[in-house]
């Protein structure tokens, strides 16, 4: 059996119970169709094994982490009438007594659910056909002409302010400040910095490493670091050399540039 | 034709909504008196086969549609069905909400024996039901719209033809049981 | 009404645009000569101050229209008189062509660096602005409406506040539009 209600025109199923996804492909349809089905010995009721729909449903709904009232509800109702059905098939005559159910009784209960289905499914017909023979009644829909869609003339009173027209030609008129982009892109590095920072450290020390000098730093302050570095380079200020690949730069304040 | 038909006319053609009696009385500043003579006086001069334009009375108002002699040429012009047709569950879903004038998810799935969601939110996205708050126990009731009314060409939710019309005879009722009781001895006797 | 002529009615009725004769023709699937007969026969019977209802020949065919003189009844019953708060792209706009006097698309384009159709349609939809004419480059001009002065409570066009606050020079409209075009190209630009 089948939980899904295979709808032909509807789009996808979303959410809830139709993702559950049980197919036990015995049986997709309504519900005195089943009760034939099973009485007819055409599904055995007593084969299908309702606690794994129900382990199934369980495990879904936590995957999902959260619950569905409505769906849930639709699962309940409809595992509780197979559930209700399938004990009833499975209890002989004899001991129906320990339920307070003739069977009888069962019947009569079993029919009533039956019957109700069945108003609605010609009812349901009646509907088909009332909506065929109105098919040929069709309704304008076209939007309100445009002189009925916007207050007459002689009925209008003041509704706005001309302030906001000043305001807004002045908005016009005026060109905007530049475009503060800070936001996008936070410089919290400045070149500037790093340069008073090498200048402090070619004063003080006179020779060092770049690693002394980008100590603790991360890697934008590192980069813009060297930045400064070779733009001290190019004024004359320093002269750094590297004995190898990838090996540690030494930097040396530049005495003749001073 | 005479000026407070002719206002009716104008306004139902302008309407995109069926318009009850007290409104058009309003909209005209007259008694329903006059109103209802003026609606008779469309209805009478747009009787079909006479314009291409015939008065209804439904979803508790009136509106005009086009003669239904006029639908092939309408068609060809307009290249699509007025309303798509339903499908079985959509029907079934239909019936239960309009029959129980309001209803709820798990109620409809407890009578089809089926889950409903599909059909149910086909039916909320054409505009043929809609949301009505919740029952005792939380769960969203439904109901049938208006436009339900006005496609279905109903005046209102009581013109549908009484649920008793489609009890099962007795005959099909006696076979049913009859079955059920057999299979219920055939279980026995298993 | 003859069968040809009702269902003109019925087709002009269900059609939110105006439909042309070829296509009235195709869906009849008969001949020009039949089909304005059959229009002719229409705009007989739908003429004023006889069903509320009345053929128009518009650009691009025919439609159907209330009758003029049904317009006050058709009015109280559907028109929702709003004034809906306006957004800046409206105000811009609307305020470019007041303080202007009359100004066209691709100059308020200019203005206000952007695309400004769309505020400009609805503004002409809710009678704020009107077309009033071509520049000498062709392109269509637009004014302030009557309706304009009255929703903002102007005696004239000389009511409008003054723009000493912004722009102490700006008082003539060649020069403020002159300001405005400079403003929009930098900002453009930037």
């Amino acid at each position: 059996m089948s939980l899904v209600d295979h709808e032909q025109h509807s789009p996808e199923p979303t959410d809830g119970m139709t993702a559950l996804g049980i197919s036990l492909d015995v049986f997709e349809g309504p519900f005195d169709l089943l009760v034939t089905l099973i009485l007819n010995e055409d599904i055995d009721l007593l084969e299908v094994h309702l606690a794994e729909i129900v382990l199934t449903y369980v495990e879904r709904l936590e995957a999902r982490g959260e619950l569905d009232l409505e769906a849930a509800t639709e699962f309940l109702v409809l595992i509780a009438a197979l559930l209700e059905l399938k004990s009833r098939l499975m209890l002989p005559g004899e001991e129906m007594d320990g339920l307070d159910l003739e069977p009888q009784e069962a019947v009569e209960e079993l029919l009533a659910r039956m019957l109700d289905y069945r108003r609605y499914r010609s009812a349901a017909e009646a509907l088909h056909e009332l909506l065929a023979a109105e098919q040929g009644y069709r309704f304008r829909s076209a939007p309100l002409p445009p002189e009925l869609r916007r207050v007459a003339l002689d009925a209008a009173g003041k509704a706005y302010e001309p302030s906001l027209l000043a305001d807004a030609i002045g908005g016009l008129l005026r060109t905007p400040p530049k475009v503060d982009t800070s936001h996008l892109n936070r410089v919290t590095v400045s070149l500037e910095r790093r340069l008073a920072h090498v200048r402090e450290l070619l004063t003080t020390r006179r020779s060092f490493s770049f690693d002394e000098a980008v100590a603790g730093a991360d890697r934008m302050t590192q980069a813009v670091t060297l930045f400064a570095l070779l733009e001290l380079y190019k004024g004359g200020e320093l002269t750094w050399k590297q004995s190898e690949p990838f090996g540690p730069i030494q930097i040396q304040a530049q005495e003749a540039a001073r | 034709m005479n000026p407070l038909a002719r206002q009716v006319v104008a306004m139902l053609f302008n309407s995109s909504q069926p318009v009850a009696e007290a409104e058009l009385s309003e909209a005209l500043g007259c008694g329903e008196t006059e109103v209802s003579q003026a609606v008779e006086e469309v209805e009478q001069a747009l009787v079909e086969g006479q314009l291409g334009i015939v008065l209804r009375r439904v979803a508790g108002g009136y509106a005009l549609a086009s003669d239904p002699e006029t639908e092939p040429a309408v068609r060809r012009l307009l290249a699509k069905p007025r309303t798509p047709p339903l499908s079985q569950a959509q029907a079934e879903c239909l019936a239960i909400a309009a029959y129980l004038r309001r209803v709820s998810r798990p109620e409809i799935a407890r009578i089809r024996g089926v889950n409903s969601e599909s059909p149910m939110a086909t039916l909320e996205e054409r505009g043929l039901i809609e949301e009505c708050g919740r029952s005792r126990f939380g769960a969203i009731q439904y109901r049938t719209t208006p436009l339900f009314q006005k496609l279905f060409g109903l005046e209102s939710l009581d013109s549908l033809p009484e649920l008793s019309e489609f009890e099962p005879d007795a005959e099909e009722q006696q076979e049913l049981r009859e079955k059920l009781l057999r299979a219920g001895e055939q279980r026995v006797a298993q």
